[in-house]
């Protein structure tokens, strides 16, 4: 099956879970509610994206959602050219997540570095712990965009 | 007792230092020549690692003689720098191990003879004291570990344990299938025995014997008790300035008894004797003693910059698998010929 | 607790119970001779590891964080530094990220610079890490090979790009040196150089029975552990799984070069060494090749060269450097976001660079090969014994700046 | 001192025989002899910070060799006299950078390697980084960034050199 098709059954196997699917170059995008993740989640995993390649939470203040990307990866031949992208948006104020650990397994440090880089509480990890930073790390996730680092100061941004 | 005037006090102070019950321990196989043989061996070691390594090795200490006292320097700093009692350790036998571990490995300089006639103590049973008191080395080395009262240093006390095992029965074993081989346990006579070198007469006591050597004194492929990897530094983890420069020089000065043991009993000893120089001075006569045990150490010494380092229970599985069988095959070959007493 | 999921891949082992006196906890510190700048907390019964626990961000310096607050062309020398032996392969992600973003193409013979050196920097990376599986072994004369041969890789690099390990030789549009006319001679003479020394390492160290008797059947990580871990490199390839990111990805000049993966069945700590040694062979034939295809023509993107005055543009078709228009100080990025994977001397990098129309990139996520490794620790370790921890570590080819970013 | 026996062996003659040593070691003869001693046995410690580890390494590769010097990394902080701060600290290697220090017998010196050693370099606002020199004290800065083998090898002879003179510092 070449990738074409591929991308095809990928598009209707998404659609009917009714999540909105859009396919950009050679990268299947899924945007899912946090209640369907699992269930997206798991298709994937049947598909063939038998791995995670990283959570990724992307932070936006303006309207106020913390929005949490998974990219899958598979290594087989006709899906190795393409990249599974689950988009999933939470309040900001309290990011749960469901954890995916039983459905990836290599989730496990990657919760662990999202949690801790952006405060997004994935229930059912086992060791939601520091991995990056230092254990007596008291400010807020250093990730969003309101934890201010010292600014370049030498030249006023040419916007 | 007649008035001792000063020309009998220096005959009489002469005769004393000359004897072999002084001069052989303390100057010619003995002590200073040990602490020489220290100093030139681990420079050897790291000149010829990094001759193989395509480097320079230690060379701006002293420029023209290719850095030959760059152990003088390593052994001065430890000299001179902080010796330091960690609280958590048990503070005599922290102190006491090392010295202790150092007079073992130096009293069996007591028992070698540099000469024929020539030897400290003359006993029949020389080659067994001399055995009994190398293999106590590894209990101080076990107190150092356990005294320092930290977790790698236990690993590395009970991996001198563990390897204390392997080698220690296959050292015993293969020497005394020697003295068997000479019908005597005095290392004197054992090399007037050797009408041929003892290493073509039973080769596989000389090979075990050789291989029990390099494990006894952990050199690579079985630098397994100061693994660096695994266990920071085994049983020498908390040990700094001059105590770890006796830890370190320790298993210099072991591998150096024990290869004036293995050229006594393998290499026929100092058999060409320079005959002129024995009528001058016995002691000195048994120069070639030393240079077969300084080659065979350059040798060992050698391996460093061949092998890495075998794991532990591949060395016990080896010792008891391999060499101890070995050594009772050349228990029984040494027995063969002395029936058919070819000694 | 234990738990392990129904296909067999156990996740977490954390078996050892307080006040459980037959568990001997290690702390395989930052500073230890076989942990690099990272923390074990190994824990043993006997000689046999239960369970590592890896403490990683002893080198996190916020990479993320900080490209957020930078010029984009600034991300470019800041995200080099967390692969510093590997640099052109980290920074060519971002460049091909950003070249999707801001939709310039680069010339083909920037394309085949590129992979030139790419290709250079992946055998130094495969010799830095058979150094350090060296020294892992206390086998001191594998270390001291494999990092003066890495020299003569460093030193055509430096002909290169000028700068031994942060060349910053990629940027959007194109590269920034031509290759200099001595360049051709140099790189065969060092390609025959290696060949032989190839034969000795062989013969010192992978056929050194001593070697070979620590290496064997340990670390073995089957195949479809291998896959569902998403462990990526030699590591991967060496368990059986053909994948390469330059035959998925197809970036730059790969797609017209032809080379094969190499590819191990068995998977132990052998494996993962001959792979890397194998792979060595292949860079040095991809290096051959690109010599002997490179096309003629400009080495920077036209769309920008056009923004330069006459003047400076004929001085950079003479001399062959490429002098940057003003625009570069502020790129900015347009709305949306965009991906890229290259294939790294320790395994797969990926990018994902997200623009809001400002000259800083809004998010620029980075997930290197030694991230994704980590997670071998737990699992392959355990069920070994102690000493086979470091041998098992020298071949992952763990690199802790990479895999903290 | 709990036990009597070591009371007698340690005891007062502790103190008496430590500010003899003191005195013996400050006369000219013994003290260049243990600065030319300290100078050509310059053992840093195994502890790569960061990045610049990689050039650490090459500085004691074949083409660089900097064992010329007396100088071999070591492992045990135990048995090494200087501490080169490889790179970027972070607060979390801050913290273990200063256990080795305090770990290391008192003869000891640190080298600030790399630019993001001496004032944070390309991490300057980064939340995650500690400057050595607030936590160590620094004796010798490489600039570079990573600074070049024959660097590492200047700041060693700039460090003999210094040793021999005796302008390092005093304490202990």
């Amino acid at each position: 099956m070449s990738g074409g098709e591929k991308v095809k059954v990928l598009e209707e196997t998404f659609t009917r879970l009714g999540v909105q699917v859009s396919v950009l170059d050679r990268r299947v995008r899924v945007i899912a509610l946090p209640e369907s993740l699992r269930k997206v989640a798991e298709e994937a995993l049947s598909l063939g994206f038998d791995h995670l390649v990283s959570i990724e939470g992307i932070d936006w203040p303006q309207n106020n959602t913390i929005e949490v990307v998974y990219h899958a990866e598979s290594y087989n031949d006709d899906l190795r050219s393409l990249l599974l992208e689950i988009r999933v948006r939470v309040p900001r104020d309290n990011p749960r997540l469901e954890s995916l650990i039983d459905v990836w397994p290599n989730a496990i440090l990657l919760e662990r570095e999202t949690w801790e880089m952006l405060g997004v509480v994935f229930e059912g990890n086992p060791d939601l712990r520091h991995l990056l930073l230092p254990p007596w790390w008291s400010e807020i996730p250093p990730l969003r965009k309101d934890y201010k680092v010292q600014e370049e100061g030498i030249y006023v941004d040419l916007e | 007792m007649r008035v001792m005037n000063i020309e009998g006090i220096i005959t009489w102070l002469l005769k004393i230092v000359l004897s072999p019950q002084v001069f052989a321990p303390i100057v010619f196989p003995g002590l200073l020549t040990a602490l020489m043989v220290l100093l030139i061996i681990i420079w050897a070691e790291r000149k010829i690692a990094a001759r193989v390594q395509m480097r320079v090795g230690p060379l701006y200490v002293t420029r023209r003689l290719g850095g030959v006292l760059q152990m003088l320097a390593d052994g001065a700093r430890y000299m001179f720098q902080e010796f330091i009692i960690p609280d958590s350790a048990d503070k005599t036998p922290f102190v006491v191990a090392p010295v202790m571990a150092l007079t073992l490995a130096i009293v069996p300089f007591a028992f070698i003879p540099s000469a024929p006639g020539f030897v400290p103590i003359k006993s029949q049973y020389s080659l067994p004291a001399v055995l009994a008191l190398i293999s106590t080395i590894p209990l101080s080395v076990m107190l150092m570990g356990w005294a320092s009262n930290n977790k790698f240093a236990i690993q590395g006390a009970v991996r001198e344990a563990f390897m204390g095992l392997a080698y220690e029965a296959v050292v015993f074993l293969s020497a005394l299938a020697m003295g068997l081989l000479y019908g005597t346990l005095d290392l004197e006579e054992a090399v007037t025995k050797q009408w041929l070198p003892g290493l073509l007469l039973n080769p596989i006591a000389a090979f075990t014997f050789f291989v029990g050597m390099v494990m006894s004194a952990g050199k690579l492929p079985f630098d397994i008790v100061e693994g660096e990897q695994e266990i920071v530094a085994g049983p020498y983890v908390e040990y700094s300035g001059i105590i770890f420069g006796i830890g370190m020089g320790l298993a210099y000065l072991k591998l150096y008894s024990l290869t004036l043991i293995y050229s006594i009993l393998f290499l026929s000893g100092w058999n060409p004797v320079i005959t002129p120089l024995y009528s001058i001075y016995p002691g000195l006569a048994g120069i070639f003693l030393f240079i077969k045990s300084f080659l065979l150490m350059l040798f060992i010494v050698f391996l460093r910059a061949v092998y890495g380092r075998y794991r532990l229970d591949q060395a016990l599985r080896a010792g008891w698998r391999v060499y101890l069988p070995l050594s009772l095959i050349a228990v029984l070959l040494s027995i063969f010929l002395r029936v058919v007493n070819i000694v | 607790m234990s738990t392990s999921s129904e296909n067999g891949v156990v996740y977490s082992r954390l078996i050892a119970k307080e006040g459980d006196e037959s568990i001997y906890e290690l702390f395989i510190g930052p500073q230890h001779p076989s942990s690099g700048h990272m923390r074990f907390i190994v824990r043993l019964e006997g000689d046999i590891i239960v369970s590592v626990d890896p403490d990683i961000g002893y080198v996190h310096r916020t990479m993320e964080k900080l490209a957020e607050g930078r010029e984009v062309i600034k991300a470019i020398p800041l995200l080099e530094r967390m692969t510093i032996i590997d640099s052109h392969n980290v920074t060519l992600g971002l460049v091909l990220a950003l070249e999707k973003l801001l939709d310039v193409e680069a010339p083909p013979r920037a394309q085949y610079l590129r992979v030139l050196l790419s290709e250079i920097n992946r055998i130094s990376s495969h010799l830095y890490g058979l150094g350090i599986a060296g020294i892992m072994l206390n086998h001191s004369t594998m270390f001291m090979w494999a990092f003066g041969d890495r020299e003569v890789w460093i030193q055509l690099a430096e002909d290169l790009t000028g700068a031994r390990l942060t060349h910053t030789y990629s940027v959007p549009g194109g590269v920034r040196r031509d290759m200099p006319q001595a360049f051709p001679e140099r790189a065969e003479k060092a390609i025959r150089y290696m060949e032989r020394r190839l034969k000795d390492y062989m013969e010192i160290f992978l056929d050194n029975p001593q070697v070979r008797s620590r290496y064997e059947g340990v670390g073995v990580l089957k195949k479809s552990e291998a896959s569902r871990l998403g462990i990526v490199g030699p590591n991967l390839r060496a368990s059986g799984v053909k994948y390469d990111a330059r035959l998925a990805e197809g970036y730059a000049a790969y797609p017209d070069l032809e080379f094969e993966i190499p590819m191990r069945e068995d998977g132990d700590c052998l494996a993962r060494m001959q792979v890397r040694v194998e792979e060595i062979r292949q860079s040095m034939s991809l290096i051959r090749q690109v010599i002997k295809k490179l096309p003629q023509g400009p080495i920077f993107a036209e769309k920008y060269t056009r923004l330069l005055p006459p003047a400076i543009r004929q001085q950079v078709a003479q001399t062959g450097q490429v002098k940057f228009p003003g625009i570069f100080a502020s790129l900015k990025l347009p709305e949306g976001d965009a991906v890229s994977r290259v294939e790294m001397g320790h395994g797969e990098i990926f990018y994902h660079v997200t623009g809001a129309g400002s000259t800083k990139p809004y998010r620029l996520r980075v997930v290197t090969p030694s991230f994704r490794n980590v997670i071998l620790f737990r699992y392959l370790m355990p069920g070994h014994r102690f000493m086979d921890f470091p041998a098992i570590y020298g071949s992952l080819d763990y690199f802790p700046p990479e895999g903290d970013r | 001192m709990s036990c009597p026996f070591s009371m007698l062996l340690i005891g007062n003659l502790d103190h008496t025989a430590r500010r003899a040593a003191q005195w013996l070691v400050e006369k000219t003869p013994i003290r260049s002899l243990r600065d030319w001693a300290i100078s050509f046995s310059l053992w840093p410690v195994h502890f790569t910070t960061s990045c610049c580890g990689a050039e650490f390494a090459a500085a004691s590769a074949p083409r660089f060799d900097a064992e010329r010097f007396g100088f071999l990394p070591f492992n045990s902080p135990r048995q090494t006299n200087l501490l080169v701060v490889e790179g970027t600290l972070t607060k979390k290697m801050g913290e273990a950078a200063k256990i080795v220090y305090d770990q290391m017998p008192s003869p000891k010196f640190v080298i600030a390697m790399g630019a993001c050693a001496i004032d944070g370099g390309l991490f300057y606002n980064s939340y995650n980084i500690v400057r050595p020199k607030d936590i160590l004290p620094v004796e010798l800065y490489i600039p570079g960034c990573p600074p070049r083998p024959e660097a590492v090898a200047r700041a060693v002879i700039m460090l003999q050199e210094k040793v021999r003179k005796g302008e390092w510092r005093r304490e202990g």
